[in-house]
């Protein structure tokens, strides 16, 4: 059973995605209930992941293998160690949100928009968990179809540009990372196997082509500055459901990507280059907190505090400590929680209003007590709060910077009072003051099922802001080791 | 003493007429079905010439079925070309560009 | 070979014979048959078709045969190409019959000549000799030509005809002209004499570059890669839809055997520079081809131009086969096997695309506007899905077969060290996707404007679905096909 | 009772007492909500008695409760230190807050977020107790942004009311300008010294005061210390980080004396007195200290004098005194700053909670221009707010008295740069402080009623706002905290100097280097006990600055109003800088504020939308569409056209292999 | 000069010149009148390279049927020979220019070395060529028994040639009214008759019925349109 649990991980939401479309959207009733099912079946398969995970190993657990395509040497290789496994979890737990946000909201198509979701989430983790570069590829390049789809069929308005420019932008970077995968897959005398890429002997100039190409596929997805413009746009135009996936699941894809390729395959590139790479993380947090501050539309707001927030995930990265890298995951698994559910607030008030404006609303805590309540502390986690989870990783990545560079770490500190203030000066917009706008005198407060879901989130930010010791105690080994391996020279 | 080099080179010579006719040619197109027949004659050339200075049959065989070819390659585009002339009452090279772009 | 003649070994030759007897049984049918009795033609084309391929397989003994004095060749390579031929052929009637038979275009004259343009397709796989691939060529180019017009009132489709005939004509003249300066400079016409020759050294490698590049020249036109591309959209956009899938499926083929047998078998000599030309216009149609298709609005017409990508995409797998002046057969196999695995891929993702084509047209409508595939999701949410399948598999996004046929082509080019070759080819391909998915947005995005329901034939609505299917589980397991591939090559070569 | 159960349990009870009225406040109702949260408050301070009798007999406490995070070689915990400054702060801290609570159930009596507010205000005391008891860094910070968020929330209690939410913002953020340069100093000390735990870290006070930052090559021990300082100025409102201190006023009373007044605001002062092992080993960071403190207590104290909104005196009442202990930090007296700190929270409590008083009193009203004579009508708050006053003018035996005399003294007895500065500006902001409270004083309680002419002002949110019938003394709920209050005021003073500032209570938790910051040892070898010090302090000059501030408030406020008005207009300048609060609001608003916004949208409209956007992204798929209509224009439909692209082809391709191809 | 040589020139510059002449002619019956003469010009080098089988049949095959279908072509259709210069003159450079560079590149390769007989091996010459008899003998025998597939093939061209010059120019004139013994056999008694139920008949219905007749029977049957 345990040997093939990456597998059911993968596989359970894809197939579970069939029965749902063969379902068709005229039985809401069962689409709905059958993709909560499926989407809880993804996640409980993936908690024998964690329990079972053993923190002390070096390398990858619950490896599966086996011949893909043995023309090309090609193998269905999975397995994770501490940096993927977290995310597993993490996305198939955001799965359900994402279900149980599509509820009633999604009118049209809904069997084909749960199976989306679900397939989606079945292509996360075959991204977080293979081992193969081009089994790899194939699910990074694969989850952008679903995504294409949700954000052209249940989006807004501009809906269509928003999806074609996400898609064209990630497939820009994507295949660019293609041939450097043939690259190493050749160089690697016809192996794809992403370990053995790890010991490749690359000399400096190949090793800095490899990084760019691995860059501007990882940085278009995370996204880094000056490539974050598709984030908005998409996040505007997608469904809560959408929006939810891409903020808290996709944009870790680049993240890990790094993690996972461009670091420990060209480490000596890494480190010459990780002075620029400092730099657009810097520009991320600061230059995108300005830009976030002055936004009128709320999802909009969110989409640029994310793009701030993952400049210090890859702050993290760059600074080459064991403080930077893990403190960019736990910063990277708190954005999965708080940015989906800053997200399904949005789409929380979305629903009732259809409007994303922030000049729409005020005073909405005068209707809607309880999920101004929640909406408070997913803000204040988003500000970086401590006892939230978005304190952790800043914290972390702060200290790691510090000690790295004083200036680089007081330019990213600079989060705390930008993040304080785009986020604050909207909740304070958004839900504090008199009603002004009629229709939110007619608001009704969160309903049984917005609840659960907001709640659910709330125990995760909260637990893993008082708790983080569990969620990093995983990553050690791993982080340690890839630590060890980058500071090896490869030339 | 006339050489391979001669026949080769004239040949060359109508295969190029035959080319700069279909390109040249903004007329009717049975002009450019005259120019492929040209081009057929200076390729059995070639092979004629070719089969002879080789001592070897199988150029001028070639021939054979070029023409072969050619004659029925001639019937299917005067075919074509009096169905177009039915179609657009016209055969001129100018008035075939409702396709493009 | 001439003064003690003997009967030459018919057997290899079952296919084409059976094609061949069955097409006069077809034709003196349709002579006595009236309108209401079409389907038999059909009928008896498809069954023909088969049993070709029963016979193909069977006479498939992995044994490379030679028979008809040397100038027929059976291998695993045309007994794979063959089978490729009669599948898309069998396809394209399938897909094309209701088509056909609304529009009263479905004489017994087209099965003839799609069963002749397949005989002369088979014969250019087995050509042994540049005169019977001539032949072949000419015997599929005429019927092509033919079946252009067939809808002889429509202004359009005759104004393809006339543009393939005459530009077909000066492709095979410019082949001609390589063929001769071929045959001045080996004295041979069988290939694997020719071959033989070169292999000596005996010929003179000026003539020989001279006359490779005019064969060149016809082979592109055949394939359509840039600059001999020009009669690519024209044709496929004048012509009746169902001739425009057969042409722009089942020859490719036949130009793949075109390329094998000339080129690599033959004049491998100067393997160097066929490698660069072939080259030069790979880059050129990638680029070409998916910049123009932009600008379409016609899918027939934005299908063609992606063809001349996909085409030129191709070319870079037969262009790595030669890795500086080392011939390594391991390699030059894997290059080309990328190569027809990509033949393949297209051709299946070309018949579904058309399909979906055919799927949408009615009486009295063409369903060619890419318009036309508006809403396609709320009408039919399968067939929308199959589309979907169909672009994004041309867009090379896994986990369709576009995908490994791209991986296995540019795995290819990077060996060989065209690695700005390949980031050129994968940019384009960034664009090439622009289009693909906007037919995905038509579909998906945009509401339905015509809502009629769809109009097929359950074999119709069953085959297309079949190839959808293929299309993605070729993709999810390439390995099976990859492996024929490499095998049949490896086999052959 | 196990010991640790009781350190656990202080700020446990008043966190579940704050879940409990918050999340469940509808179902226990009003009573319920008061009920559990003053237990839990109740809970904590006997537990902390408990306590401060354990350290008393010398059983200090440093350990950990559970491992917080483990990373980079550092481990990070939540514990407690029990030592004596802890355990007074946490005295201090739970029974102001018990006052509080009490006086609560009163002053919020008709508030429709009566359960909120309680929840809060526990809330608060949890994360004031997690502040003090906490033995790292990590805590500390968790415990410093808790209180900010608290205090946001109860800023913007009332959320309808505009300028409430503005200044909660405006709190959050300014202390977040703190908190970047606080955060700043903790990773530099877990950078340098690879541990977050106070203990460990002092042990190697003496290797990290060695080092130098390896970048900037500032001397280490002076970039932690300022770093961390910059946090203190922002949570301890020191100039210029003060201007969120006064909008804070918008909160409810109750938190005004709670927070702003007695807990919240001397986070700071106890953060750097708990740091004193570190800042002794710089001078620069302590003149810092120093000179930032002066300012703040002698400027905030100007803009007491003109202020006509009674909590705002009370407000700038505080920053002149958060700016007195931040003088005495810098001196290195620490234990003066604390013992100033503790009388300070005491009577600042009792005046704000006497100011809230006189509010319910007067409907609500907030206007001294429109009170007066309240003597007859509320007489506990009168003397309560009398002995309050007394105390924060340092009239001798009163506690502020000792405590401000010692600050006082011990500025006089530094030498450090930027003490001079600093003594006169303690010395000038007695007369300040003695005249702006007297002044308040005898509006309020004195001369003329004038309540009768209150407008109805459009930010009194209230529903009991509009009986504008005579004042009335209030409830007990609220006069008992007063009458609690006023005897700590009164005497803490003189019963705790000995022990605090000259005995041996804090050796171990303050850290003093005597030999080089003398001020503390030089004060103790002068002091002759409390009653003497007192004596001593009716003939000093501080006692004359006082009392010619009192004289002179009686001067304009009761015998001859009319004097202020005259002055006002003939310092007309000085009267508009004051009234604008040195114009530090508007610049910020201009500057900072629209700046970052200006800024945002220059990057957004500029960078993302013009540039990136428009000119790369949709430029080049212009470019691409552009080429696309390019190459399609070459497909003309001539078949000529088409010809002549063979031809060319085979031309080219000739061209190229036979003259070319074989020579490069 | 040798005889041949001079033969050789005379028929070169025939052939040229018409073959020129062809392209350039303006009026296309003189066009097609030049390449027949082109043709004969060709039919004598051939003879020249001892390929008389060849000359015969180009003649036989290319003047005798294939110029004379141009020319009935050509007069078939209505020409205007008015607009026939358009853009020629234009044009020409270029063309010549191409075509020039052509004709040198080709020449160039042509007329070097590569083509010297010394360079062809003995061996290639095949028995026939050399055999004693004719060149028709020799061509015939291979024709028949090495080459009788590609012979195979050429007629299979030739047949696809008729049915697609048949398909695409056969047409049934609309108004012929000739007899469809097929579509005469496979009429039913359904298509022609229809019973058709009526109330009654009364004067203002019977045109009607007359009418309702009359398309019942034209619907099917009769001359075929």
């Amino acid at each position: 059973m345990s040997a093939y649990l990456l597998s059911l991980a993968i596989w359970v939401p894809i197939l579970g995605a069939i029965p749902v479309l063969l379902l068709g959207s005229e039985r809401r009733f069962l689409v709905r209930w059958l993709s909560l099912a499926v989407a809880i079946a993804g996640l409980l398969v993936t908690i024998p992941l964690y329990i079972g995970f053993d923190p002390a190993v070096v390398g990858m657990q619950f490896v599966e293998q086996a011949p893909w395509v043995p023309r090309f040497n090609l193998q269905y290789l999975l397995g994770v160690d501490g940096i993927s496994m977290p995310f597993i979890l993490l996305n198939s737990f955001i799965t359900i949100m994402v279900v149980l946000a599509g509820w009633e909201v999604i009118a049209t198509k809904q069997a084909q928009y749960m199976a989306a979701f679900l397939i989606m989430s079945g292509l996360m983790n075959g991204i977080f968990s293979a081992l193969d570069g081009v089994l790899f590829y194939v699910f990074f390049e694969a989850s952008l179809i679903p995504m294409y789809l949700i954000i052209g069929v249940w989006g807004g308005p501009n809906r269509v540009y928003a999806a074609v420019k996400f898609f064209l932008y990630t497939l820009l970077g994507s295949l660019l990372m293609l041939v450097a995968l043939i690259w190493l897959f050749l160089d690697a005398g016809g192996s794809a196997n992403i370990l053995d890429w790890h010991q490749l002997k690359i000399g400096m100039a190949p090793q800095i082509l490899i990084f760019i190409a691995f860059l501007v596929s990882f940085a278009v997805k995370v996204p880094m500055w000056p490539v974050h413009t598709w984030l908005p746009d998409a996040h505007v135009e997608a469904p809560t459901g959408g929006s939810v996936v891409l903020a808290a699941i996709a944009l870790k894809l680049g993240a890990y990507g790094f993690l996972r390729f461009s670091l420990p395959i060209a480490p000596d590139a890494s480190h010459y280059l990780a002075p620029v790479m400092i730099a657009l993380s810097l520009t991320a947090i600061i230059y995108i907190g300005f830009v976030a501050l002055v936004q009128a539309d709320m999802k909009k707001l969110v989409a640029y505090s994310s793009i701030s927030h993952m400049g210090f995930v890859t702050l993290g990265f760059f600074i080459f400590n064991s403080l930077g890298i893990e403190g960019a995951l736990v910063q990277m698994i708190s954005h999965g929680f708080v940015s989906a559910a800053m997200f399904l607030c949005i789409g929380v008030m979305y629903d009732r209003m259809h409007s994303r404006q922030i000049a729409d609303y005020g005073g909405v805590v005068n209707t809607m007590p309880k999920f101004a309540a929640f909406f408070m502390l997913f803000s204040m986690a988003n500000a970086g709060l401590p006892a939230t989870s978005g304190f952790v990783g800043e914290f972390m990545v702060i200290l790691g910077a510090v000690k790295f560079n004083f200036f680089t770490g007081a330019a990213a500190a600079v989060t705390l009072i930008l993040g304080a203030a785009y986020t604050l000066w909207m909740y304070k917009r958004v839900i504090f003051g008199e009603i002004t706008n009629p229709h939110v005198a007619e608001l009704t407060d969160i309903g049984r099922r917005e609840f659960l879901i907001l709640a659910l989130l709330a125990v995760c930010v909260l637990a893993m802001g008082l708790y983080p010791y569990p969620f990093t105690e995983v990553m050690h080994t791993s982080v340690d080791n890839l630590l060890k391996h980058v500071a090896v020279s490869k030339l | 003493m006339i050489s391979l080099s001669h026949y080769l080179t004239l040949a060359a010579i109508l295969f190029a007429i035959s080319i700069v006719g279909i390109f040249l040619n903004r007329k009717n197109l049975i002009v450019l079905l005259m120019a492929i027949e040209l081009m057929l004659l200076a390729v059995n050339l070639n092979f004629v010439a070719f089969s002879h200075y080789l001592h070897n049959l199988s150029g001028q065989l070639f021939v054979f079925f070029i023409l072969v070819v050619a004659a029925a390659e001639a019937g299917i585009g005067l075919a074509i070309l009096v169905v177009l002339f039915r179609n657009l009452s016209s055969i001129h090279v100018d008035d075939l560009d409702q396709l493009k772009g | 070979m001439l003064n003690n003649f003997v009967v030459p070994d018919f057997y290899p030759l079952a296919p084409e014979i059976l094609l061949l007897s069955m097409s006069f049984v077809i034709l003196l049918a349709d002579l006595v048959l009236g309108k209401t009795q079409r389907w038999v033609a059909f009928a008896l084309s498809i069954i023909t078709l088969l049993g070709c391929a029963a016979l193909t397989v069977m006479t498939a003994d992995g044994q490379t045969a030679l028979t008809m004095s040397n100038l027929f060749v059976d291998d695993l390579l045309s007994d794979f190409l063959k089978l490729m031929a009669y599948l898309s052929v069998i396809m394209v009637l399938v897909y094309g019959r209701q088509y056909l038979v609304v529009r009263g275009l479905d004489k017994g004259e087209f099965y003839l000549l799609v069963l002749f343009a397949t005989l002369g397709m088979m014969v250019m796989i087995s050509a042994a000799s540049l005169l019977t691939l001539y032949l072949g060529l000419e015997l599929m180019s005429l019927s092509l030509y033919a079946l252009v017009a067939i809808d002889r009132d429509s202004k359009r489709a005759t104004e393809a005809a006339m543009k393939y005939f005459v530009l077909g004509a000066l492709a095979s003249g410019l082949l001609l002209y390589g063929m001769s300066m071929v045959y001045g400079a080996t004295g041979n016409l069988n290939i694997a004499d020719i071959s033989q020759v070169l292999y000596q050294g005996q010929a003179d490698k000026t003539v020989l570059v001279f006359g490779l590049v005019f064969i060149v020249a016809g082979i592109a036109f055949k394939l359509g890669v840039v600059p001999f591309h020009m009669w690519i959209p024209d044709v496929y956009h004048g012509a009746p839809t169902v001739v425009t899938m057969l042409i722009g499926t089942a020859p490719k083929f036949a130009a793949f055997a075109m390329i094998l047998r000339l080129l690599v078998y033959a004049l491998f000599a100067v393997v160097a520079e066929w490698q660069q030309m072939l080259l030069i216009m790979a880059v050129l149609s990638i680029a070409l081809g998916n910049l123009a298709a932009i600008a379409q609005k016609n899918i027939k017409r934005m299908l063609a131009y992606s063809a001349i990508s996909h085409m030129g995409f191709m070319l870079l797998g037969l262009t790595s086969g030669v890795i500086g002046k080392e011939v390594d057969p391991f390699t030059a196999i894997n290059a080309y096997s990328s190569s027809l695995y990509y033949t393949l891929a297209y051709v299946l993702m070309s018949l579904g695309s058309f399909g979906m084509v055919l799927l949408l047209s009615r009486a009295g409508h063409e369903a060619e506007e890419l318009d036309d595939f508006k809403g396609l999701n709320q009408r039919s949410p399968w067939f929308a899905g199959m589309m979907l399948i169909f672009m994004l598999s041309m867009a090379g996004i896994p986990f369709f077969i576009g995908f490994f046929a791209k991986f296995a082509v540019l795995t290819a080019a990077i060996k060989a060290g065209h690695l700005y070759v390949a980031i050129g080819a994968v940019m384009f391909s960034l664009v090439g996707a622009f289009y693909y998915l906007r037919v995905v947005k038509l579909m998906y995005f945009d509401a339905a404007e015509d809502k009629t329901p769809l109009l097929a034939r359950t074999s119709f609505r069953i085959l297309l679905s079949l190839n959808g299917i293929a299309v993605a589980a070729f993709g999810l397991f390439p390995d099976a096909v990859m492996s024929l591939c490499t095998a049949v090559l490896l086999h052959s070569l | 009772m196990d010991m640790k159960t009781l350190y656990l349990l202080v700020p446990l009870a008043p966190l579940a007492g704050a879940l409990l009225a918050g999340l469940f406040g509808r179902l226990i109702g009003r009573t319920g909500a008061h009920v559990v949260t003053i237990m839990g408050v109740l809970v904590a301070l006997t537990a902390s008695v408990v306590i401060f009798q354990d350290v008393q007999a010398g059983h200090h406490f440093n350990g950990s409760v559970y491992t917080w995070l483990e990373s980079g070689g550092l481990s990070l915990h939540v514990g407690f230190l029990i030592d004596p400054l802890t355990v007074m702060m946490m005295l201090v801290v739970t029974f102001v807050s018990l006052m509080v609570h009490i006086y609560t159930i009163g002053y919020m009596a008709d508030d429709p977020g009566y359960q909120r507010f309680f929840s809060y205000i526990s809330l608060f005391t949890f994360s004031m107790l997690i502040l003090v008891m906490s033995n790292n860094f990590v805590q500390l910070f968790f415990g410093w942004e808790a209180v900010g968020l608290v205090s946001y929330l109860l800023i913007g209690f009332w959320y309808k009311r505009p300028t409430a939410i503005y200044a909660n913002l405006k709190a959050f953020l300014v202390n977040r300008v703190g908190d970047f340069g606080f955060l700043l100093g903790i990773a530099l000390i877990a950078a340098y010294a690879g541990s977050l735990d106070y203990a460990e870290v002092f042990a190697k006070r003496n290797e990290l005061a060695a080092m130098t930052e390896t970048v900037t090559q500032w001397p280490l021990m002076t970039a932690i210390c300022i770093c961390l300082f910059i946090g203190a100025m922002g949570k301890s409102a020191q100039v210029p980080l003060h201007v969120w201190l006064p909008d804070s006023m918008e909160g409810p009373t109750p938190i005004s004396a709670l927070i702003h007044a007695a807990t919240m605001v001397t986070a700071g002062i106890f953060m750097v007195t708990r740091m004193s092992p570190l800042f002794e080993l710089s001078d620069v960071a302590l003149s810092f200290v120093l000179v930032i403190g002066s300012v703040t207590a002698l400027f905030m104290g100007f803009l007491g004098i003109i202020q006509n909104d009674i909590k705002r005196v009370v407000a700038y009442s505080t920053l002149s005194q958060l700016g007195y202990m931040t003088v005495a930090l810098g001196v290195s007296a620490y234990p003066i700053a604390v013992f100033h700190l503790m009388t300070h929270a005491f009577f600042k409590a009792l005046l704000f909670l006497g100011a809230g008083s006189v509010i319910m009193g007067c409907h609500h009203n907030q206007d001294m221009r429109y009170m007066g004579g309240l003597r007859k009508y509320m007489p506990i708050t009168w003397m309560t707010s009398l002995l309050g006053s007394l105390a924060l003018i340092g009239f001798p035996f009163f506690s502020g008295f000792y405590s401000k005399d010692s600050i006082i003294e011990a500025v006089h007895a530094s030498h450090i740069w930027g003490s001079g500065f600093a003594y006169f500006s303690v010395m000038a902001g007695v007369f300040v402080t003695a005249f702006y409270s007297f002044r308040m004083y005898f509006m309020v309680f004195h001369g003329t009623e004038r309540f009768d002419q209150a407008p109805h002002g459009p930010h009194h949110g209230h529903d009991d706002q509009h009986g504008s019938g005579k004042p009335h003394e209030s409830p007990w709920v609220v006069t008992l905290p007063l009458i609690l209050l006023a005897i700590p005021s009164v005497l803490i003073g003189y019963f705790t100097i000995q022990p605090m500032l000259y005995g041996e209570w804090f050796a171990s938790a303050i850290t003093i280097d005597a030999v080089k910051h003398p001020a503390v040892s030089l004060l103790a070898e002068e002091f002759h006990g409390a009653f003497a010090m007192a004596i001593h302090g009716l003939t000093s000059l501080p006692f004359i600055l006082a009392m010619s501030g009192v004289g002179l408030s009686w001067l304009f406020y009761l015998k001859r109003p009319d004097i202020p008005a005259t002055i006002q207009k003939s310092v007309k300048p000085v009267y508009i800088l004051l009234e604008n609060k040195y114009y530090f609001d508007k610049f910020n608003e201009v500057v900072f504020a629209g700046g970052a916004r200006l800024l945002g949208r220059g990057l957004w409209k500029g960078g993302d939308q013009m540039l990136i956007d428009g000119l790369v992204v949709n430029g080049s798929a212009r470019f691409v569409g552009w080429l696309a209509g390019v190459v399609r224009k070459l497909q003309t439909g001539h078949i000529y056209q088409y010809a002549f692209g063979m031809i060319f082809g085979v031309v080219a391709l000739l061209t190229y292999f036979l003259y070319w191809f074989n020579r490069v | 000069m040798e005889f041949t040589s001079f033969l050789f020139y005379l028929f070169a510059a025939v052939m040229l010149f018409s073959a020129l002449r062809v392209i350039t002619a303006r009026n296309p019956v003189h066009a097609v009148l030049f390449l027949v003469l082109a043709f004969f010009n060709a039919a004598g080098l051939w003879l020249l390279l001892q390929a008389e089988f060849l000359a015969i049949a180009l003649i036989m095959v290319y003047v005798g049927a294939v110029m004379v279908l141009f020319l009935f072509v050509v007069m078939m259709l209505d020409i205007n020979i008015e607009r026939i210069r358009l853009g020629f003159w234009r044009h020409l450079p270029l063309g010549a220019a191409v075509g020039g560079i052509m004709v040198i590149e080709m020449a160039a390769v042509l007329t070097g070395p590569y083509f010297g007989l010394d360079n062809f091996p003995a061996q290639l010459a095949d028995a026939a060529a050399t055999a004693e008899g004719s060149n028709t003998k020799a061509l015939a025998r291979s024709l028949f028994t090495g080459y009788v597939y590609p012979f195979e093939l050429a007629s299979v061209i030739l047949l696809v040639a008729i049915i697609a010059a048949v398909m695409l120019t056969l047409r049934e004139r609309k108004d012929t009214k000739g007899m469809r013994p097929a579509d005469q056999i496979a009429i039913k008694r359904s298509d022609r008759v229809r019973l058709v139920k009526m109330a009654s008949v009364t004067d203002s219905n019977a045109s009607n019925l007359a009418a309702t007749l009359d398309t019942a029977t034209d619907a099917k049957g009769g001359a075929s349109q």
